[in-house]
């Protein structure tokens, strides 16, 4: 698959290239980093990366193939709702941390 | 008529199974002593009037067996019979105040029916059936009294019992093989024969009859076992329980086809042992042992006879009738001797020497004096023995004689003014009765010569070993010579001791191997448990799955372009 | 109509009505155990040709649903399992002490699953399929997070990225042939290096989610810490979706493309699944992590499969030992996690050492278990036994001694960590006197009876041989093709 | 009735297992009167079977279970021997655990998988393909455990888990034998031994020790035996169960199968794999005799025992001559018989006297003379003694061995019985002839209802044990029934 430079540099390729190097980036970023919030933001880069992918290379030769673009929207309204999920779970687990911490602390009143 | 007479053969050996059924009864076993001369009678009745070679099929019974009386069988049966059927007269008296006479009565009962389907069963299935039973079930009868000595003597006698059993089992199964599979004891005796049997087969089965008759060296069990028992066990042990093993080799015994190994080897067992068994009873210092000694000695006679027989390969018809006969009258004259051992210390002054006369005769008789029944039989047993053989049963008489001569020695004495019983001396004298003329009614009929044939005066001149005991003894006595005191058993006490050592280490062996194998060994630790965690850990991070998708995306390419 | 689409619809009807309804939603679950159960059998019942265009449109956008024998036997056993686990939750709340209004959270989710499971195992568009994959993940990190919050984010970012590198896959993909058929893939599929690229990021991303070793992390703690009706939904549902697609992907779209060698990476990791969860199983001393690295262990056999299905030519032994063992699994393992949950609650506690007592307290809930115990083990009669068999005379057939030798190993270390379980039962109770030998009987029967059912219908699996091996080739990718074969996108 | 008389045989411990598992502890009138009336029922359709199947019928019932493999219920003179044994054997066991647990916990549960063990015992029998054996062999092997495990002490559960391991590793290596021989044959029916022409010799070799190796822990063939001395920790009804019938039995009854059934003598001499298994069979009895020798404990005396004498049965079949055969089958019926009466009679022992150890045995037959006349008639039968069952297996053994040019067995044997004795004999001689320990109170044997329930079964086993002996040549004697198994069949 040796692909002519005037090809790799059309738009779609463009696209695609990018959204590999954001896949890439992010993949680097999940694997470094440990908490869930900075993994989740690791998570939503390559999403963004795929979709990338997905719009620049399934455009086809005249970009009026409706059927990539169909898929990056139903991709990008799942992804929101996981990041949404995601983050939601992050924020009760950091309050459930606040919560019992104090009560680790001092041992008089132990939280109900 | 004859056809219900056949009937005859199953009933000798139901009738005292019953006999012992009843036994167990609850209530009835102690009374059943009373009815121990029953059981015999069918038997007698069989050997007086059951028609002979006629067989009688048991279908469905062992392994479609069936019953069978020959002519030696005949004599065989009636003499057990009489001996069983004056020894139950006995033991109804003797064991009058015993303590378990109810498992007598069971014992006594099965051992006897043993005893008579030996010389009756027709296939050698029915025959080991029967030699187990007379051989096994006769243990509790030699430890009937408990006492230590008692049950010393029924270990050793079981041990022995079962080895011969085995022993015996092994051979006919190799003959049975050689007869192509089948059982009747003709079909098994003929095949022991063929040069195709396997030669063990042979060897085996004198092996183990020769243990149940006590055939030199595998005697040991008889001297303690018979002398252990009350006074009428061991008089059937001695007088009809031996000679189970004396039939099993005239039934079996290929005679008629020299099988030279085995002849001469049953020959010079046998007759050592008549020597050597005498000269040690001589040793005894118990009447009964000395009693069991002359046994061993005696059926060392019939055996060796057998072996030259055998080796000579002399027609059965030469031979059995002779045995038959000197079993008959060793049987009889045994058991009344060994009655006699019972009587004695009940007999006060003048009785005593009354029983004394009495079994004087009966031993002189085994010893062969002329005019004796024994001294028939014995010149019966001269024919098919052979010059050797003839010239060595001659020659028995000396050392039988000694042996008797101890016996009377040695018998206990009584307190003076005690009378016999009517119901014991009835039997003794019944018995010794019957050893002095049934072989002289029967001589006839048995070997076809008349009984007064032969040269009384060259009878007389043969007795010289006679005449030697005679004045050996005397001049033991006047010198106050005593004879050396052997144990009973000879080499038993030297055997055990080797075995009991063999056995402890054997054990020890055993055990040290066992625990080699089944040490507890130390469980393996997991040592990789912690390993296993810190995996597993790795496992669940989010960094390690990113970079497992990695790997696994890159092997699923790299192995589809393989 | 058909009941294609009701499968699917009714589940999210139901999930709509639970929200709304609240508290007294949960009620919902006895319309909906019969009313699904009765269209998964209508569904199994169905001629053989039975495929359904959804809205009329054709393909590419057209969603073309198709039940084949694996989706057949995959929805019956869905609806039996989630109608039982249902219908248990109704007697047995799952619920923390004090977090009563967790059991409210619990009957939307479980219809989520139920639809996005139906749909995914109808579905032949790898797109939708990621759908699907994302709801029911969704599902099953919320239910996880019943348990353990902190297992459950886990679960998430992990499943999280297995879906972004199945939908990297698709995209290239979409990128190579420009469709997303399942059956139209097939029929164009090349082995080009996009492809496989494609193929790999799709198996790798779906491997997470069917929690196929080394990819199982993020399972045991999530399973282990989840209230047992989650549990038994999750071990018993959620990583077939995974399994399921991952058989269209291999076997169907891009048959044509994977070669032995790859197929032995996927039986090589089903093979040190089994062995390594067993390994793992065996070394928990508490019950319900055992029973998750059970599950480890049984995905293993799952794509353990996948070389024997794809090494004969007429794989039918096979292929059917591969499904039958994804339903007898499901079947068993909710049943266990089920009857799990009742026995550590009775004992409060949760080490194996604790059951003592058990056998005597709570016989139908330990027979429940022991059933399951059978049938995970793979001994007769069962499905576990059926499938096994099936797997283990092909793997001989095949001369594949190796897998032959796992099949068999793997059932004898079953055997050893299961049976320890089981037998902790029967031991008295731990630390109690002569007199208190003995526990009082801690719970009714009607708890017992769902896994009771599940477990049962395990065994009675083992009977029906037969006629499960029929309906699994149904539409079998090896069989002759009858499908409906769609004019291409003008 | 023709199809449905095998299924009924299975049918019917269902229901009572059904019953048993149902009833709730209480009720153990209902329970006792479900598990013997169905004992009992079966026996009848037993008769029925027994006159039908000498008359030359054979019943078969089969429905596909897997395609291409059939399960085949197929009551042939073969499986209605085993099926004979068990379920007479099984009627006497029932009347005995329902007296020797009276009221004990968790009866529901054991009699429940008691129950599924006779099911599964009589499947085995039945069992007319390779597969369809191997469902119930499984079925046997689970239905077991509970059994053995069912005292729940630790003693229990370690042997449960012995079992298991030992008895699953057996199976699957089992399993992988027959599958591998499937796929080259294709599905194995009993009733029509597969063509085995043109295997390798290696391959079938190898297959041979797979299955026979697998089979052979049930057997209990040495090493492969270590489970059984365990199983002891099981209450006596199970191991009666156990040693006379169902587990080794089964094993053994397998084996015999394997090779007339499946291989065939002609391939297993082709092979020379039978003088190898015989001698293996030889090397286990002997070793099981002298470890019985070493045990001190009555229970673990009879197991080792039991793991000398079922190899008889291995040692018939695999000296393949006509006698052999026969001797093989018989003994399975025989041995059964009279180690049911042992171990039902050692139960009692241990339930009414607390009996355990064989130096507690002194004076027994004074205090319950009927158990250990019973428990005399089974010893002497082991040691092979006349006029006892035990005799005839031994003899045909020997007359087999012969034919088969084998008479080094015959010293086998011979050995055998004469360590039986030894560690059979100082049994009876304490029980008999030794006085009672002076603090063991004085019992009456029979008192009660349940007493003649604990005793008088082992009374039954040991006189049908003798009449199997004596009686060995009637029609439907054992020894008959294994004739009419041997000349339908294996003696072409």
């Amino acid at each position: 698959m040796d692909l002519p430079l005037p090809v790799l540099l059309s738009t779609g390729h463009l696209y695609a290239v990018t959204g590999a190097a954001l896949v890439g980036l992010g993949l680097y970023a999940f694997i470094t980093l440990r908490h869930p919030l900075r993994q989740l933001l690791a998570v939503n880069v390559v999403g963004a990366g795929i979709f990338l992918i997905l719009g620049g290379l399934g455009r086809g030769p005249d970009a009026t193939d409706p059927f990539p673009q169909a898929l990056v929207i139903t991709g990008i309204v799942v992804a929101v709702a996981l990041t949404a999920f995601g983050a939601a779970m992050i924020v009760r687990q950091a309050q459930t941390r606040a919560a019992a911490k104090p009560a680790a602390d001092d041992n008089e009143n132990p939280a109900p | 008529m004859t056809a219900d007479l056949t009937l005859l053969l199953p009933l000798t050996v139901l009738w005292p199974m019953l006999l012992a059924g009843l036994a167990l009864l609850p209530g009835w076993g102690p009374r059943m002593v009373m009815f121990l001369p029953l059981g015999p009678l069918p038997a007698l009745a069989a050997a007086l009037f059951a028609p002979r070679d006629t067989p009688v099929a048991l279908p469905g019974v062992l392994l479609d067996g069936g019953l069978e009386l020959t002519a030696t069988g005949a004599i065989f049966l009636g003499g057990a019979a009489v001996l069983w059927f004056w020894a139950g007269v006995y033991a109804a008296d003797y064991l009058r105040r015993d303590s378990r006479p109810a498992a007598f009565a069971l014992f006594w009962n099965l051992v006897l029916a043993g005893n008579l389907g030996v010389v009756i069963a027709a296939d050698i299935v029915s025959f080991y059936v029967f030699f187990a039973q007379v051989s096994l079930l006769a243990y509790p009868l030699v430890i009937h009294d408990r006492k230590p000595a008692s049950m010393r003597a029924g270990t050793v006698y079981l041990v022995l019992a079962v080895l011969g059993e085995v022993a015996i089992l092994v051979g006919l199964m190799l003959a049975s093989h050689g007869a192509g599979g089948a059982i009747g004891i003709e079909a098994v005796r003929a095949a022991l024969a063929l040069p195709s049997t396997h030669p063990a087969a042979l060897g085996l089965l004198i092996a183990g009859f020769g243990i149940k008759a006590g055939l030199m060296p595998l005697h040991v069990w008889l001297p303690v076992a018979h002398p252990a028992a009350p006074v009428p066990a061991s008089a059937v042990l001695s007088g009809a329980i031996v000679k189970a093993g004396i039939f099993g080799m005239v039934a079996l015994l290929p005679l008629g086809t020299p099988a030279a190994v085995a002849g001469n080897l049953l020959t010079i067992l046998g007759f050592s042992g008549l020597f050597l068994a005498a000269l040690l009873a001589v040793g005894q210092a118990g009447a009964k042992s000395v009693l069991a000694y002359s046994t061993v000695s005696q059926m060392g006679l019939v055996m060796g006879v057998l072996g030259v027989a055998l080796a000579a390969g002399s027609a059965p018809a030469t031979v059995l009738p002779a045995v038959a006969l000197f079993a008959l009258h060793h049987g009889l004259a045994k058991g009344a001797l060994f009655l006699g051992v019972g009587l004695a210390p009940l007999c006060g002054r003048g009785w005593r020497w009354g029983l004394m006369a009495v079994l004087a005769v009966l031993g002189l008789s085994l010893v062969g004096m002329p005019l004796l029944a024994g001294a028939l039989v014995k010149s019966a047993m001269k024919d098919p023995a052979g010059a050797l053989g003839a010239t060595l049963i001659g020659l028995s008489a000396l050392t039988t004689a000694l042996a008797m001569a101890r016996y009377l020695a040695v018998l206990p004495t009584a307190k003076p003014r005690r009378r016999p019983p009517l119901l014991m001396a009835l039997p003794f004298l019944a018995l010794a009765g019957a050893a002095l003329w049934l072989p002289w009614l029967l001589y006839a009929d048995v070997t076809g010569k008349s009984p007064l044939a032969a040269d009384l005066a060259s009878k007389l001149a043969e007795a010289w070993p006679l005449g030697l005991a005679v004045l050996l003894i005397a001049g033991a006595v006047a010198v106050g010579l005593k004879p050396p005191t052997l144990p009973e058993g000879d080499a038993l006490g030297p055997v055990q001791r080797r075995a009991a050592a063999l056995t402890a280490a054997a054990r020890a062996a055993l055990r040290a191997g066992s625990r080699s194998l089944h040490r507890s060994r130390p469980k393996p630790q997991i040592v990789i448990g912690e390993d296993l965690d810190r995996i597993e850990d790795i496992f669940r991070e989010g960094a390690a799955a990113a970079i497992l998708v990695l790997a696994i995306t890159g092997a699923v390419v790299a192995a589809s372009l393989i | 109509m058909s009941p294609l689409d009701l499968l699917m619809a009714a589940p999210l009807g139901f999930m709509a009505a639970a929200l709304m309804l609240g508290p007294s939603g949960r009620w919902l679950i006895l319309l909906a155990a019969p009313l699904m159960a009765g269209l998964a059998l209508w569904l199994a019942l169905l001629p053989p040709d039975a495929a359904y265009l959804v809205g009329q449109w054709d393909l590419p956008l057209g969603i073309l649903l198709r039940a084949d024998g694996v989706a057949r036997l995959m929805i019956l056993a869905t609806a039996l399992v989630i109608g039982a686990v249902g219908l248990h939750a109704l007697a047995e709340p799952p619920e923390k002490p004090g977090h009563a209004a967790q059991a409210e959270t619990f009957w939307p989710l479980v219809y989520l699953m139920w639809a996005g499971a139906n749909a995914g195992f109808l579905t032949t568009d790898l797109f939708n399929l990621y759908v699907t994959l994302e709801m029911v993940s969704l599902a099953a990190v919320a239910l996880a997070a019943m348990g353990s919050l902190a297992a459950a984010l886990r679960y998430f970012m992990i499943a999280l990225l297995g879906s972004l590198a199945y939908l990297l896959g698709v995209a290239l993909t979409v990128a190579r042939y420009d469709t997303v058929d399942v059956i139209l893939l097939a029929q164009v599929a090349e082995a080009d290096l996009a492809t496989l690229l494609a193929l790999g990021l799709m198996t790798a991303g779906l491997l997470i989610k069917a929690a196929l070793f080394p990819m199982h992390g993020w399972l045991p703690p999530a399973h282990a810490a989840a209230p047992a009706p989650a549990s038994a939904l999750l071990s018993a549902i959620a990583v077939k979706l995974g399994f399921v697609i991952l058989v269209r992907l291999w076997f169907e779209a891009f048959a044509a493309v994977t070669g032995p060698a790859a197929l032995h990476v996927l039986g090589g990791l089903g093979a040190a699944a089994v062995i390594y969860g067993s390994i793992q199983a065996m070394r928990q001393d508490r019950l319900k992590p055992l029973v998750a690295y059970s599950t480890v262990a049984q995905v293993g056999y799952l794509f353990l499969a996948f070389p024997l299905v794809a090494g004969t030519v007429e794989p039918s032994g096979a292929w059917a030992g591969m499904t039958l063992h994804g339903v007898a699994h499901m079947l068993a393992k909710a049943a266990m996690f089920l009857a799990a949950g009742l026995m550590l609650k009775a004992v409060a506690g949760d080490r194996i050492a604790d059951l003592g007592g058990l056998a005597q307290a709570m016989p139908l809930t330990v027979t429940a278990f022991g059933l399951a115990v059978v049938s995970l083990m793979g001994l007769p009669p069962s499905g576990g036994f059926t499938a096994k068999f099936l797997l283990l005379s092909a793997a001989i057939e095949q001369g594949a001694f190796l897998y032959a030798g796992v099949l068999v190993i793997g059932g004898l270390l079953a055997a050893v960590y299961l049976f320890r379980a089981l037998s902790a039962c029967f031991a008295p109770l731990a630390g109690a006197g002569p007199d208190t030998a003995s526990r009082g009987p801690v719970t009714g029967g009607v708890q017992a009876v769902a896994p009771l059912a599940l477990a049962g219908l395990a065994i009675v699996m083992g009977f029906a041989g037969t006629a499960l091996v029929d309906v699994s080739a149904i539409e079998a990718p090896w069989a002759t093709p009858t499908v409906i074969q769609p004019e291409a996108a003008p | 009735m023709m199809t449905f008389a095998p299924l009924l045989l299975v049918f019917l411990p269902l229901v009572a297992a059904g019953v048993s598992f149902a009833l709730p502890e209480r009720l153990s009138a209902w329970r006792n009167a479900a598990n013997l009336g169905v004992a009992f029922t079966k026996l009848l359709v037993v008769a029925y079977l027994l006159n039908a199947t000498e008359a030359g019928l054979v019943f078969e019932w089969r429905y596909e279970f897997l395609p291409g493999h059939d399960f085949v219920l197929r009551l042939d003179r073969l499986a209605l021997l085993f099926v004979t044994l068990s379920v007479f054997l099984w009627l006497l066991t029932t009347i005995y655990a329902i007296a020797y647990f009276d009221r004990g916990p968790n009866l529901p549960r054991f009699f429940g998988f008691f129950n599924l063990c006779v099911l599964a015992a009589t499947g085995v029998a039945m069992s007319g393909t390779a597969i369809t054996f191997f469902l119930f062999y499984e079925l046997l092997t689970l239905a077991t455990w509970p059994l053995v495990a069912h005292k729940g002490d630790d003693k229990s559960l370690r042997a449960g888990r012995i079992y298991l391991s030992y008895t699953l590793a057996g199976s699957v290596a089992f399993l992988a034998g027959i599958l591998w021989l499937q796929s080259l044959v294709g599905a194995i029916e009993f009733a029509a031994p597969p063509d085995l022409t043109g295997i390798p010799a290696l391959t079938l070799t190898l297959i041979f020790i797979l299955c026979i190796g697998g089979l052979g822990v049930k057997a209990a063939i040495f090493p492969l035996h270590g489970w059984l001395p365990e199983a002891m920790a099981a209450p006596a009804p199970v191991s009666a169960l156990l040693h006379a019938v169902a587990v080794v039995k089964a094993g053994a009854f397998a084996i015999v199968r394997m090779i007339y059934d499946v291989y065939g003598i002609g391939t297993v001499a082709e092979l020379g794999l039978g003088v190898p298994l015989a001698a293996l069979a030889s090397v286990t009895i002997l070793y099981g005799s002298v470890r019985a020798l070493m045990q001190s404990d009555l229970k673990k005396r009879l197991a080792y025992s039991t793991v000398s004498q079922v190899s008889y049965i291995i040692l018939g079949a695999s000296l393949i001559g006509p006698y052999a055969v026969i001797g093989g089958l018989v003994h399975l019926v025989h041995q059964g018989i009279m180690k049911i009466t042992l171990f039902m009679c050692a139960g009692a022992l241990a339930n009414r006297m607390g009996i355990k150890a064989i130096a507690d045995l002194d004076g027994a037959g004074r205090l319950m003379p009927v158990t250990m006349a019973a428990f005399s008639v089974g010893a002497l039968g082991m040691i092979g003694l006349p006029p006892v069952a035990g005799f005839i297996s031994k003899w045909y053994l020997g007359i087999g061995a012969l034919q088969s040019d084998a008479a080094w067995v015959v010293a086998v044997l011979a050995g055998s019985s004469l360590l039986n004795a030894a560690y059979f004999l100082p049994l009876l001689y304490r029980a008999w002839l030794l006085p009672p320990p002076p603090d063991r109170p004085a019992i009456r044997e029979l008192a009660t209802t349940r007493d003649r329930m604990l005793i008088l079964p082992a009374a039954v086993t040991a006189l049908v044990a003798l009449g199997a002996g004596i009686f060995a040549s009637l029609p439907f004697s054992p020894l008959g029934w294994a004739t009419l198994i041997a000349e339908g069949g294996y003696l072409r």
